[in-house]
């Protein structure tokens, strides 16, 4: 195994608010390697985000990392002062946003938005930066780049503005891309262009990916491996064909039973009792436990271990005969 | 676009006739002209003799119609009180307005803006919050007490500044400027600040609650996600997006500061053509009153479709899709 | 959307609606800010010491028998060289109370702000609501008349309305005329900024999905504006009420410097600093300073809520 | 208490010589035109003192003194006057003075066109007799003319007719209204309206330049404190008026001069003598209680004039019991005392009157005419409501008083007289002879009082040479006015005039500032 792009260790993220201080994300370990796209799945209020914020160093206030570690290529970051940071950032770790009809500045040209980027990471002429400009959008799939770079945003389609972000977000060759929730705005058909056009550029260029999503779909077609999160806590962890097809943890075991994949045929679809509990209301011992159809006397008092590669935080995982 | 324009003319041209109607219609109310032409000693007589050579005793209708038919050639008719064209008197006073006004629209646009930018970036900064409640004094006061506090601190008591008028001018064809002379920059000075002071308020809070508003949009954060430095990301994103909406409001503002220096010129004893208004207010001089109040609507117009016009140049989105509709 | 945690309160049944009120944000809020609390309190005492100025003042400054003309120029808290009375903020030169002279003053600057602004919102509103709501020529008319309208300087639109007022009102009720046209003069020249505002609003509400509901279900467009696009729309013109009853009692104060404000017997807050300010150079410095700095305390605190309320009621600057 | 200062020439120790200096002041108004024979208004005639001159001016005791006119004599038993110009005199584009401008001038200003025409009601004819003598023939004798044309002022023909300015011409203006080409002391050298008017000495002038001036600039300032601001910072030399109740603060300042002074405007209270009802009382509108002198003297004894000279006017004004002040010529000097203040008296009065619980009536007043006019309407409204009589006072700008005054609108009203010709004859005419629109007799008697013997008296005081007689019927007629309390005189207005400590001028009562009396030091 070469050195993670990105390593989380034990990470926590507090926010006090009037009512106590809530942890949308309670001691989470997970690691990427170059050129791996890392799912991150769960509903919505279970942490993802707000892990990918900690990443990037974008928390808004009063959010704050309280504890754990991040390990970029090596070196930690999480404590690095604003302006390393700030170098940090778009130079090494790049980000892709939901709604690409928000995400481009709309009174500013493709071409620009793209040369100001990298002129502020790469010290390259400007005519060079243009002739890069229109590489990155050929290679995110923009018919006839060269003469787009002066056109505005609202000048291209939701899909083809979503490209332009993603060309966005690697014009400066990031080693780590953190993708929160980029197909979620987009049409099925769009969506899966998309998703194509990450695993391409994550092959090519080793870019190691965050792919936060809550649709099960996308993580089946696009992740190499998936974390499962469910309030706050990393549910299970593991290798995508793995945790898909026998989930250890109830609440996987439960989310795949209602997603509809062609592989299952046509049998009913299952639906988990109950809502994710609000984190600043969450019951005692395992976070599941209400909804859990396994739940046992213990799980109601102890909460369980932190899950992590394959152990499931779950006192009673599922245990199955690996079919695959 | 040109269609765009035409309707925008057309319709000024009937907010135009609209002020003109009901700035004559008044006037009827405000005093009679003919007391302050004629001296102690005169007898009834002299009055109708009068009011006749002026046509005042005319039917409301006609004098309207006539001043509107003198109007379009641009003869406003004769002051009362100067026995002098109202055209050139106008001509005369305007740019004392003209100036005073552009230099106080000018501060009041360009403190406002960066106060406002400044206010909204370090929002819950100590320095940010005393500007946004030092800033509203200057609106909780009346400006004719600020004008008057004004001259006694900097003009009685510290001797620095002139404490009226408008100090030496100098005439570039029909044009007098004070900006030349030193008296002259002297004595903008304090007129400006109370005139300006007012504007500047109300267009710093709105640059503040606007570019708030941008600072939320994604497009920052995704900016700040690549890592731009702040002062590209305030500036170049986050300001150009706000001025858009700020710029219309800001055309308004200056069209109220002509109309504002009213009082300012009263305290100041601005030579300008608010002080002509409240003297032709105090003669009744009709002629003059009804040329300042079309002068106005015409400035105000003119600014409203400039504001539009460059609305239309600047916002990419507008342009793009040629949509006529406004 | 980023899944921001989700801090609602859980489900509360028994609390009343008042306990519910008092532990919202809002409340929160406001607890935590000085500078709504500290402008709060000032509004408040000001308002009540108005409201009951006939039994806080030591004399009725708006009865004309009950004034001692040797009493005027009293310095505060010194016996006057005539009568020997004392004044805690001294007397102007009529002989009035400053003190409660403001009282009184108060009362005619907040009846005619809060008027004003009334008028002015209840104008702009409904006008706003049609123009927005029907669009086309009803908008266009309603717009173009707010043109009309800002062409005219506030100050302008009173001394004209004054001009028309005093000539066809019968004399005897001439002095509480003067109160209304004011109130009419300043209103008339404030509806324009309530009717943009909500005209606006009502365009964005207006192409929301609930409004083309409402009009499915056959409600009339009167009921959908009132009922529907009304309350969404609250939110920015009270902050527009609060900001514009601190200027609407400046205006008031300004309208009096041009010798067109309350009338003389009954000294508005702007009347009294009229009068103030030509006695700065003549050392009777109380006739000005203390109405000035009443009318600053009144107009900065109600310009401070002003801001907070906006600040509190607009979501997304939470 | 009050300083008074009769004729108040600062004779200030000439130490050196003053060197030659710059001279600018303030007014609140602008001369409205620079034609002499356009406006007959106070602020006109003033100003243009200094450019033009008359036949004959007053000196700085209002004493008539020769100008134009070397000498005048009655003809024959005072069927007119003979001037005996003076000679060798220019105008300031050169032209000679002569007789011929003389009559030119005469023709102009008792024009229609003219509003000083009222000055020549009595001239029957003007006759040239040779180029330096000129006979002014009157209908009847009058004693007075030659001291009532001081403001008459002499224009050349010839600069007249160049400039096509023969007559003056109010309603679009002409060469005149902003051009001058007096024989006066100075000359106006620019002349911007409502703005500023700089004067020049004029060096081909006949008279003694008493005066260091170079160069005068006259700015209008409206606001009273941006006037006073400009005084104390030493922007401007001279300021006309000083608001009253800054006079005591000024005078403690060391580098400002306040000179004080009584001006010849009586300020008075009005009764509406002819009306049959009152317009504005809430209860008493079928009858008119001040067409009953008690009623009238009753308001006389409720008005406190000392209190209102004392706090209002701050000791700087002066009662009075006459339409005149007592620099006028013609003052009853027999009847100067006024109704004591009595509100018990008052109360007596009215109950005596058939009002024992008093009436409400409407009070008008202007609010930017006189000093501190709307503060004493305020004050007497106060006063009256003491003893009963409930005022509601309309104070207005005064471009809407005088029309609401001609229109009978009010139950009482406050009024300024100051006599052009500074002579007690003049109010009389004005103010208390019967309204009578050919003889333009009581044009400004709003009230309509009327008295058959003020009537009968009037045109005999006119015309009367012998000055005891003369004096003895105008004591008459004051006699009569008091009686009857035709009106309520409460004040001489005072007059107030501020300059810097190195500035010498002399003030006049009726007001007129005349630059070529002013030292700067």
């Amino acid at each position: 195994m070469t050195e993670p792009v990105l390593s989380i260790r034990d990470l926590s993220v507090e926010i006090p608010t009037r009512k106590g201080v809530v942890c949308p994300v309670d001691g989470v370990s997970y690691d990427i390697q170059p050129g791996e796209i890392l799912g991150v799945v769960g509903e919505s209020g279970a942490g993802k985000s707000m892990a990918g914020n900690a990443v990037i160093g974008l928390l808004n206030p009063p959010a704050r990392i309280a504890k754990g570690e991040i390990w970029l290529n090596g070196t930690r970051i999480d404590q690095l002062s604003g302006d390393a940071m700030r170098r940090l950032r778009g130079k090494e770790i790049g980000m892709v946003f939901q709604d690409p009809l928000t995400s481009l500045n709309p009174l500013l040209q493709i071409g620009d938005q793209l040369t100001e980027t990298m002129l502020t990471h790469l010290d390259i002429s400007r005519s060079e930066a243009e002739q890069r400009a229109i590489a990155a959008l050929q290679e995110v799939g923009i018919p006839g780049a060269a003469d787009r770079l002066n056109s505005y945003p609202h000048e291209f389609s939701g899909g083809m503005r979503q490209r332009v972000v993603i060309a966005l977000a690697l014009c400066a060759e990031p080693s780590l891309v953190i993708a929160d929730e980029p197909t979620t705005a987009l049409d099925v058909s769009v969506q899966a262009q998309i998703v194509a056009l990450l695993k391409k550029l994550c092959r090519e260029r080793g870019t190691a990916i965050m792919l936060i999503t809550h649709d099960m779909g996308v993580i089946a077609e696009a992740a190499d491996r998936v974390a499962v999160m469910y309030a706050g806590r990393l549910a299970e962890l593991g290798p995508v064909r793995e945790i898909l097809t026998s989930p250890s943890h109830p609440y996987t075991d439960g989310l795949m039973a209602s997603t509809p994949l062609a592989s299952r045929g046509k049998s009913r679809l299952h639906q988990i009792p109950g809502s994710m509990p609000r984190l600043n209301a969450l019951p005692d011992g395992c976070a599941f436990h209400p909804r859990c159809p396994y739940v046992a006397d213990k799980c109601r008092h102890d909460p369980g271990p932190q899950g992590v590669e394959g152990r499931a935080a779950c006192w009673f995982p599922i245990v199955r005969e690996r079919t695959a | 676009m040109l269609a765009y324009l035409i309707r925008r003319v057309a319709q000024s041209g009937l907010v135009l006739l609209i002020v003109g109607m009901v700035a004559f219609g008044m006037f009827r109310f405000v005093g009679d002209p003919i007391d302050n032409m004629l001296g102690q000693e005169r007898t009834q007589e002299d009055i109708d003799r009068l009011r006749g050579q002026l046509g005042l005793d005319q039917p409301f209708a006609v004098q309207y119609f006539r001043f509107l038919e003198n109007a379009v050639q641009g003869n406003f008719g004769v002051s009362y009180r100067q026995g002098r064209p109202v055209s050139d008197i106008l001509l005369e006073r305007a740019p004392a307005t003209l100036e005073l006004a552009a230099v106080s629209g000018f501060l009041a646009i360009a403190m406002g803006i960066a106060l406002g930018v400044f206010t909204a970036i370090r929002r819950n900064g100590f320095s940010a919050n005393f500007i946004m409640s030092a800033s509203l004094i200057g609106v909780s006061l009346p400006t004719f007490l600020i004008g008057i506090l004004l001259i006694y601190i900097f003009s009685v008591e510290l001797g620095w500044l002139p404490s009226f008028g408008r100090g030496e001018t100098v005439r570039i064809g029909n044009w007098t400027t004070g900006f030349l002379t030193e008296t002259g920059l002297k004595a903008l000075v304090l007129p400006s600040i109370t005139l300006g002071l007012y504007q500047m308020t109300l267009i710093m809070r709105l640059v503040r609650s606007e570019m708030l508003e941008v600072l939320r949009q994604d497009y920052i954060r995704f900016a700040r996600a690549r890592g731009l430095r702040d002062r590209v990301v305030n500036f170049r994103h986050a300001l150009k997006n706000t001025m858009m909406p700020v710029i219309t409001v800001i055309g308004l503002q200056l069209g109220s500061i002509i109309a504002f220096a009213i009082i300012t010129e009263t305290v100041f004893q601005w030579p300008g053509v608010g002080l002509l208004f409240i003297n032709a207010i105090q003669f009744v001089d009709i002629p003059v009153m009804a040329a300042y109040l079309m002068l106005i609507s015409v400035m105000f117009v003119g600014i409203n479709l400039i504001v539009d016009v460059l609305y239309f140049l600047i916002d990419p989105r507008l342009r793009a899709d040629r949509a006529g509709a406004h | 959307m980023t899944d921001t945690p989700n801090l609602e309160k859980t489900p509360v049944r028994d609390k009343s609606r008042f306990a519910v009120a008092m532990e919202s944000d809002f409340v929160y809020a406001f607890k935590r800010s000085p500078v709504a609390i500290v402008s709060c309190i000032v509004v408040l005492i000001l308002v009540l010491s108005a409201v009951f100025a006939p039994l806080i003042a030591t004399t009725n400054p708006f009865d004309p028998a009950s004034l001692n003309l040797m009493n005027g120029f009293t310095a505060p808290m010194e016996p006057n060289a005539f009568t020997g009375d004392t004044f805690l903020l001294g007397t102007d030169d009529q002989g009035r109370d400053v003190f409660s002279t403001i009282l009184y003053g108060m009362r005619i600057s907040l009846f005619v702000g809060v008027a004003a602004v009334l008028f002015a919102m209840v104008l702009g509103i409904t006008l706003g609501l049609i123009s927005g709501y029907f669009g086309g020529w009803t908008e266009t008319i309603i717009m173009r008349t707010a043109d009309v309208q800002l062409t005219f300087p506030s100050i302008l639109v009173a001394m004209l309305i004054f001009g028309i007022a005093k000539g066809i009102t019968p004399v005897e009720y001439r002095d509480q005329m003067a109160i209304w046209v004011l109130i009419l003069a300043i209103g008339l020249s404030d509806w324009v900024q309530f009717a943009r505002v909500v005209r606006s609003a009502t365009l964005v509400e207006k192409s929301k999905d609930y409004v083309a509901a409402a009009r499915l279900i056959g409600r009339k467009p009167g009921a959908i504006m009132l009922r529907h696009i009304l309350p969404n729309v609250l939110s920015p013109v009270l902050v527009i009420a609060t900001i514009s009853l601190a200027l609407a009692i400046i205006a008031e104060a300004t309208l009096s410097f041009l010798g067109v404000g309350a009338p003389p017997t009954q000294p508005s807050l702007g009347t009294l600093i009229r009068i103030g300010q030509g006695f700065l150079f003549s050392g009777e410095w109380w006739i000005l300073l203390f109405p000035a700095v009443t009318l600053l305390a009144l107009a900065l605190s109600v310009n401070l809520l002003g801001d907070w309320l906006r600040d509190a009621l607009n979501p997304r600057l939470r | 208490m009050l300083r008074t200062i009769r004729y108040a020439a600062i004779a200030v120790a000439l130490g050196s010589a003053a060197q030659a200096a710059e001279f600018t002041w303030a007014e609140t108004t602008d001369p409205q035109t620079m034609d002499p024979h356009a406006v007959n208004s106070a602020p006109v005639l003033g100003f243009l003192n200094n450019v033009y001159e008359g036949l004959v001016r007053r000196g700085k005791d209002m004493s008539v003194e020769p100008a134009l006119a070397t000498a005048w004599e009655p003809i024959g038993a005072g069927e007119g006057w003979r001037f005996t110009l003076r000679e060798g005199v220019t105008f300031h584009d050169g032209a000679d003075f002569t007789a011929e401008d003389v009559l030119f001038s005469y023709q102009r200003a008792s024009d229609e066109a003219s509003d000083t025409r009222s000055w020549f009601a009595a001239v029957s004819e003007v006759n040239v007799v040779d180029d330096y003598t000129i006979d002014i023939m009157t209908s009847a004798p009058n004693p007075i003319f030659p001291s009532s044309i001081a403001n008459w002022m002499i224009m050349d023909s010839g600069w007249a007719d160049a400039n096509k300015a023969a007559l003056p011409d109010k309603e679009a203006g002409n060469y005149a209204t902003l051009n001058t080409n007096g024989t006066g002391a100075f000359r106006v050298t620019a002349r911007e309206p409502g703005l500023r008017t700089v004067l020049e000495p004029f060096d081909g002038w006949w008279g003694e330049a008493e005066h260091n001036i170079t160069r005068a600039e006259l700015t209008p300032i409206q606001n009273p404190a941006t006037a006073l601001a400009a005084l104390l910072s030493g922007d401007v030399d001279y300021i006309n008026p000083v608001p009253i109740q800054d006079v005591a603060r000024l005078s403690e300042n060391p580098d400002v001069n306040v000179i004080q002074g009584i001006e010849a405007r009586v300020i008075m209270l009005g009764f509406p003598h002819e009306a049959d009802a009152l317009k504005y009382s809430a209860e008493t509108t079928d009858a008119n209680p001040f067409a009953d002198p008690r009623v009238r003297q009753a308001v006389a004894h409720a008005v406190n004039v000392p209190a209102i000279l004392q706090t209002i006017m701050r000791g700087n004004a002066e009662e009075v019991s006459q339409l005149v002040s007592p620099a006028m010529n013609g003052f009853s000097t027999g009847l100067v005392d006024r109704p004591a203040y009595d509100p018990d008296q008052a109360r007596a009065l009215l109950a005596e009157a058939g009002y024992p619980d008093g009436f409400s009536f409407g009070l008008k007043c202007p609010n930017d005419r006189y000093l501190n006019d709307e503060s004493v309407c305020q004050a007497v409204t106060g006063m009256l409501a003491q003893v009963g009589m409930r005022a509601t006072l309309d104070a207005m700008p005064v471009q809407n008083y005088w029309p609401e005054l001609r229109a009978d609108n009010y139950d009482m009203y406050l009024l300024g007289w100051s006599p052009g010709t500074f002579d007690a004859e003049h109010p009389i005419r004005f103010l208390a002879a019967t309204p009578n629109e050919e003889k333009k007799l009581g044009s400004w008697n709003f009230g309509g009082y009327s008295n058959a013997r003020v009537d009968e008296l009037l045109p005999m005081v006119q015309s009367e040479i012998d000055a005891d007689k003369r004096q003895g019927m105008v004591d008459e007629i004051t006699k009569i006015l008091q009686d009857e309390v035709a009106y309520v005189p409460l004040y001489v207005q005072p007059l107030v005039w501020g300059t810097r400590s190195n500035i010498a001028l002399t003030q006049r009562p009726d007001n007129f500032f005349i630059l070529r009396w002013v030292t700067v030091n």
